[in-house]
């Protein structure tokens, strides 16, 4: 039997996709059956999703908030499983704006925020993920974010180490193991630790999600189930034997030396989701957080934006991979 | 006059089509519609942002035009001059020309950082290739004989450029400079795109961000008005250069 | 030869173009001395490397062998102290007739004002008042000519190279362009080689006329013109010593070339034949 | 001979630098070196991923430039020849060509999905503009008398182009070419840095996303050796298709 | 005027270059016909619109008013029944001479074995046998010339413009060239319409030799050349009839314009004077 081919459209490379590189580095993605190919969209989340809308890829997975925005825009494509449940790209600054904004001294979530004041942080892309954070983070601390602090868009994570490296911007925001290179090798701090649970108003977020358009979930239901168990005993597998895990990752990054690695593995690890099913709430808290840093609120009805129904099938017992489905039905 | 009105008819044309074919298709998220568009543009104009970011955006692109034309001319003009030169040089030129610049971006945010001399550079960096190998090519083409001609008459190497390699290689030098004259634009966009909080490039990918087609389609509005106006200037600078040139379409020829 | 008057020699000057197997020998051996003030003319078949000897004073090109000295010394890279105009006008397009007519003054660093008077004075004396705002694509064959004339006198080099300057002229302007010629170059002693198709004209100007044979090239016989001077052009025509130098040339010029028939230019009546089926 | 040994000192002294400036800042995150990149760039050839991300790169440009050059030759003739048409078409040309590509990425991965077309198709509009721009300028610096001369002996449009224009304007479309063969490389890597799982752009943003310099650099050697064999192509193209021009740098010029 | 027999009619052409205060009136009303089978020359000062009536002959022009009727029609757009041999060879640089002797043949549509016997016998008509594979730019300016001629023999019109065609030849193969095409136009009736500044050659191919005066330019006089055919060119210069000719057409050409004497080309005397300082 050939394998289900499918393709998912990833916005960018970090560790907020770790569960899609861990599923695809310990093979059981190829157990389930299938064959994934992962397209990166250089030029943003908009793009991704835009190719899953139109039919050009499968699966979008990312920050949920984008098709979200699509959905308020007539484009639907549904939600089907949370990857990660807390924010993962890391607002870092440079040991000098630390210092010079006493951040050590801050206590609350509201003053560190505050430290934002006057600094020049780097995001990946205008309106990204990213940068809505940063902004998010900013209206936290009581600051405007287009007066009282420059946040300058500037692409990926090359971008951001030469430019907080040179010392030309004051921090940036970017997802691990980006965030871990400005802390280990540029002596950099987090801002704020959203692993965590350190931001109140973004615990408990979701983060990272799969989407594709309803039609094409309930014509490829069995191979989202396939997917979706792989991911689930992927996450179980980085829980339970966390260095099998971290040696299947490390082949995506050959690049980046090995302890800053692990730095980031290790940050990553607290922030791994128990289950990866949705509820209203991280939904709503997508919406929130939209409507904060844009005055405007999406209009979507959130119930509809998400279905639980493709994690339940891939958690209820199968008869092939016995263990992939034990494992997800203990989740539930 | 019968010239702008097909053009007038051509692109009223156009937006009826867009208009229609977003309606039919239903394509408003990706295509947008012209009214929407419209009322994208004016609200952008209202509050001052289209100016405020169109005007940053064209301040890089013509620093980057001026310090790109003038680099490719005079580096087109000395190795179309000193034919050896060029020949070593040819591989590295084509290299250096052929790097994708989006690929170096970390090595342009860390020699020129991320202020306009990095969108200048970049946009100069573009522009200077197209000119510069029109330029060589139009030196290269300067007829031999004439050349001779100006030599017997004593004509040292600043006269032969003033007098016969600069009028004769003027055309070509002005293709290069209309071809180059969007990529300045493109070149300070992608800069923008790279690293920026203002400019119409960073208006653009923020519009795109949200899904903001109309905003998108506004931008682009900006993008190409100051493309027609620039090329206007280039156009204007060429026939004010090239009298001889002037009404050679209507001229009768003699043969 | 190495006589203090000579300004121009060629000695043993053979020119091929093309190399190897290809190459085309053109000039066979050409050795003759212009001394300083004389006018030469060249006569010679079309294609037999008339403007090849004028482009080799000029230092345009290299003789393949044998050398062209100018002043004593051999003739290396563009000779400056010469006056070239070439059987093309090769005037610059984009410069007007007045314009181009100030390209040797500028180079000479006459100033604004000065240059003014001069293109003035040349435009009158080649008759393109006129027209010297006019771009060289707007004016007639011989008007081109005219200001490629004007421009050489404009440089004022102390030797001419003219290669067939009167051809596009009508009869009568090409009498008064030689008178001013002739005057030119009494008064000022210029050196002059010039190429003309022309018996009348070449006899009527020269010093001594050189006539040569078809390729490979090489000096038929030098002819002394012992005409003397002034001479007037028109009233010249019916003196027997001339009438007998333009019967000598024209024998000279007709004769099959002894050296390589086979590379005679003109067609024979044989090979003629049938050329129009 | 001596402009080989010239090349590769400066090849040599180029490396060097960036050896010694590499170790001298400290600077080996950023700008890698000579060394390394060798050495990812033989790991690359041993584990085959560098020729059959290459050889997907080169298809893609391949292809782009073609349709971009054919088509740019194309409408450059038929606007140079249609002059009113050219003039009615103009400024929707110059607006077509300032829209920045990247910025169009949606609309792009929209109408052309992420496979080899939109790759194509991108890297063909990229060239489309340079050959077009070229060969119209080519067509209209076509000296008229010699198009008179040739309707005078009954030449045909047909007759008039293959004879006259296409000779004439040989030199402007070869150096459109020349000037398009890295921007149909870079158009094919942009498309692949949209959206892409292969090809050289793919391994360049993968090894940039990786902080993996080296890799980088050894994939920009892979480009830069791309556009060096496209442009020997053109250059023999342009040498074969104009047998007039050999040897004309070495022919004794007679005026 | 409306004879049957008239190819070639101008009536009343007038001709002006630039528009409105710039307009410089060239030709000022020219009236005359051309016969079919006739051979026309045309005499006139250089700059007086010679080549100016012969494109409009050939249709690149348009009269400012009056017109030019060819074969009873007014000419409109190129005269495809006229071939031209311009003044400048415009010669293509990127074929060879005998690719550029091919280019007409290659427009009618002649299979390629046929075209290269063709080019061989036109390439030996002109004398240039040994130089098909050279390129303008490496011959001569006369054989420039006959390339274009034999360009133009290739293409096998009705009527034949040619604008100074023998003026770069040598006075020897100018013979043979204007005994070949006498011989041509008599075989095959060809009407000529041929400008030439040398008298000779005007008096010995023309049935009627058309004199033209300086701008505005109007028609001095056309003289009918009444000598018997076949002609043969060096014996004529004796017959007396011809020196008759030859002294009218010069003195009508020596006469000064009556009409507009300040837009006569010939420097005078007056004005020359200083011209060298
Ligand atoms: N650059 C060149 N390359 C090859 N052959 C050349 C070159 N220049 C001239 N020739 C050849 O040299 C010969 C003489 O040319 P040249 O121009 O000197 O003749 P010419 O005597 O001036 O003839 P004309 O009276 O027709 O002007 C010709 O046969 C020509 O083919
Ligand atoms: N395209 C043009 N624009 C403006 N003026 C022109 C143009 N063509 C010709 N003239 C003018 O028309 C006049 C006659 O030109 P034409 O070429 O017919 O002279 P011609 O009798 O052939 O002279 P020549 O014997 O010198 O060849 C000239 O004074 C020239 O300035
Ligand atoms: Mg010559
Ligand atoms: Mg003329």
């Amino acid at each position: 039997e050939a394998p289900a081919r499918l393709t998912i459209a990833q916005p960018s490379e970090g560790f907020l996709y770790l569960p899609i590189y861990a599923a695809r580095g310990l093979g059981y993605v190829q157990d389930e059956g299938l064959d994934v190919e992962v397209t990166i969209f250089g030029k943003g989340a908009a793009a991704a999703l835009t190719s899953v809308i139109g039919g050009e890829s499968d699966i979008y997975v990312g920050l949920p908030a984008v098709p979200l925005q699509a959905w308020a825009k007539g484009q639907k494509t549904q939600l089907f499983a949370a990857l990660l449940k807390q924010c993962g790209s890391d607002i870092v600054l440079s040991a000098e704006a630390a210092r010079r904004t006493r951040l050590s001294e801050r206590r609350t979530p509201a003053e560190k925020a505050e430290a934002l004041r006057g600094l020049k942080i780097a995001v990946a892309g205008a309106g990204s993920i990213t940068d809505l954070v940063v902004r998010h983070v900013a209206i936290h601390g009581g600051l405007d974010p287009d007066r009282d602090l420059t946040i300058i868009p500037i692409g990926g994570g090359g971008n951001m180490i030469a430019a907080f490296g040179q010392g030309r911007v004051d921090g940036y925001c970017l997802s691990a193991p980006t965030s871990t290179i400005g802390v280990v090798k540029f002596g950099g701090t987090l801002l704020l630790d959203f692993a965590k649970g350190e931001y109140p108003p973004l615990r408990d977020f979701l983060f990272t999600a799969l989407s594709a358009r309803p039609e094409w979930l309930a014509a490829n239901r069995g191979v989202a189930v396939r997917l979706v168990r792989a991911l689930g005993r992927a996450i179980e597998t980085m829980r339970t034997r966390p260095e099998a895990a971290r040696a299947a990752i490390g082949p995506f990054y050959p690049g980046v030396e090995p302890a800053v690695l692990d730095a980031a593995w290790t940050q990553a690890m607290g922030s791994l989701p128990t289950s990866l099913d949705m509820d209203a709430g991280g939904i709503v808290k997508n919406i929130d957080f939209l409507a904060e840093v844009r005055s405007a609120r999406l209009d979507v009805p959130v119930a509809e934006v998400f279905t639980n129904a493709i994690v339940n099938l891939a958690a209820a017992p199968s008869t092939r991979h016995q263990e992939p489905a034990r494992e997800a039905g203990r989740k539930e | 006059m019968i010239i702008a009105l097909y053009r007038i008819l051509f692109l009223a044309a156009f937006l009826a089509i867009w208009e229609v074919a977003s309606n039919a298709f239903d394509a408003g998220f990706f295509i947008s519609r012209p009214s929407l568009v419209a009322a994208s543009f004016l609200t952008m104009i209202a509050n001052g942002s289209f100016f405020y970011n169109l005007s940053i955006t064209a301040t890089e692109a013509a620093l980057g035009f001026l310090f790109g034309a003038i680099f490719g001319v005079g580096v087109g003009l000395l190795l179309g001059r000193l034919k050896v030169l060029a020949d070593i040089l040819d591989p590295f030129l084509i290299t250096f020309y052929s790097l994708p610049k989006v690929a170096l971006a970390p090595l342009f945010i860390l020699w020129f950082g991320i202020g306009i001399d990095m969108k200048v550079i970049l946009a100069a960096v573009t522009v200077f290739f197209l000119v510069f190998l029109n330029t060589y090519t139009g030196v290269r083409s300067v007829s031999p004989e004439q050349i001779a001609i100006l030599r017997l008459m004593g004509a040292g190497e600043r006269a032969l450029i003033a007098k016969v390699i600069v009028p004769s290689a003027l055309t070509w030098v002005f293709t290069g400079l209309r071809l180059s004259v969007p990529y300045a634009l493109i070149g300070a966009i992608v800069g923008e795109i790279i690293a920026a909080n203002r400019g119409i490039g960073y208006v653009l990918s923020d519009a795109a961000a949200q899904f903001d087609t109309a905003a998108v389609f506004a931008a682009l509005i900006g993008i190409v008005v100051l493309s027609l106006i620039f090329n206007g200037i280039v156009r204007f600078a060429e026939r004010a250069l090239m009298p001889w040139k002037a009404g050679e379409d209507t001229r009768e020829i003699s043969i | 030869m190495d006589d203090a008057r000579t300004i121009l020699a060629f000695s043993e000057v053979r020119k091929s173009f093309g190399s190897g197997a290809n190459a085309l020998p053109i000039v066979g051996g050409v050795t003759f001395d212009v001394a300083r003030g004389e006018f030469i003319t060249l006569l010679g078949p079309s294609g037999c490397g008339k403007s090849t000897l004028l482009n080799m004073s000029a230092g345009l090109m290299q003789p393949t062998s044998g050398s062209v000295s100018y002043d004593g010394a051999p003739v290396r890279g563009v000779n400056l102290d010469v006056g070239y105009m070439t059987q093309a006008d090769h005037l610059l397009p984009w410069r007007t007739i007045a314009g181009n007519i100030a390209v040797p003054l500028e180079i000479k660093g006459l100033a604004k004002a000065e240059r003014a008077v001069r293109i003035e004075q040349l435009l009158t004396l080649v008759g393109l008042e006129r027209f010297g705002a006019h771009y060289p694509s707007q004016v007639s064959g011989g008007m081109r000519k005219r200001a490629a004339l004007a421009r050489l006198l404009a440089a004022d080099p102390a030797t001419l190279l003219m290669d067939e300057p009167f051809s596009a002229l009508d009869a009568q302007l090409r009498l008064t362009m030689q008178g001013e010629l002739l005057r030119l170059c009494a008064r000022l002693r210029k050196t002059v080689l010039f190429v003309t198709h022309d018996l009348d004209e070449a006899i009527t100007l020269a010093d001594r006329c050189v006539v040569l044979g078809a390729r490979p090239t090489t000096i038929r016989r030098i002819v002394p013109i012992d005409l003397p001077r002034p001479r007037d052009p028109v009233r010249l025509r019916t003196n027997p010593r001339y009438q007998a130098l333009y019967a000598e040339l024209w024998d000279l010029l007709a004769e099959p070339s002894t050296t390589a028939p086979q590379a005679l230019d003109a067609p024979s009546a044989v090979r003629m034949t049938g050329a129009f089926a």
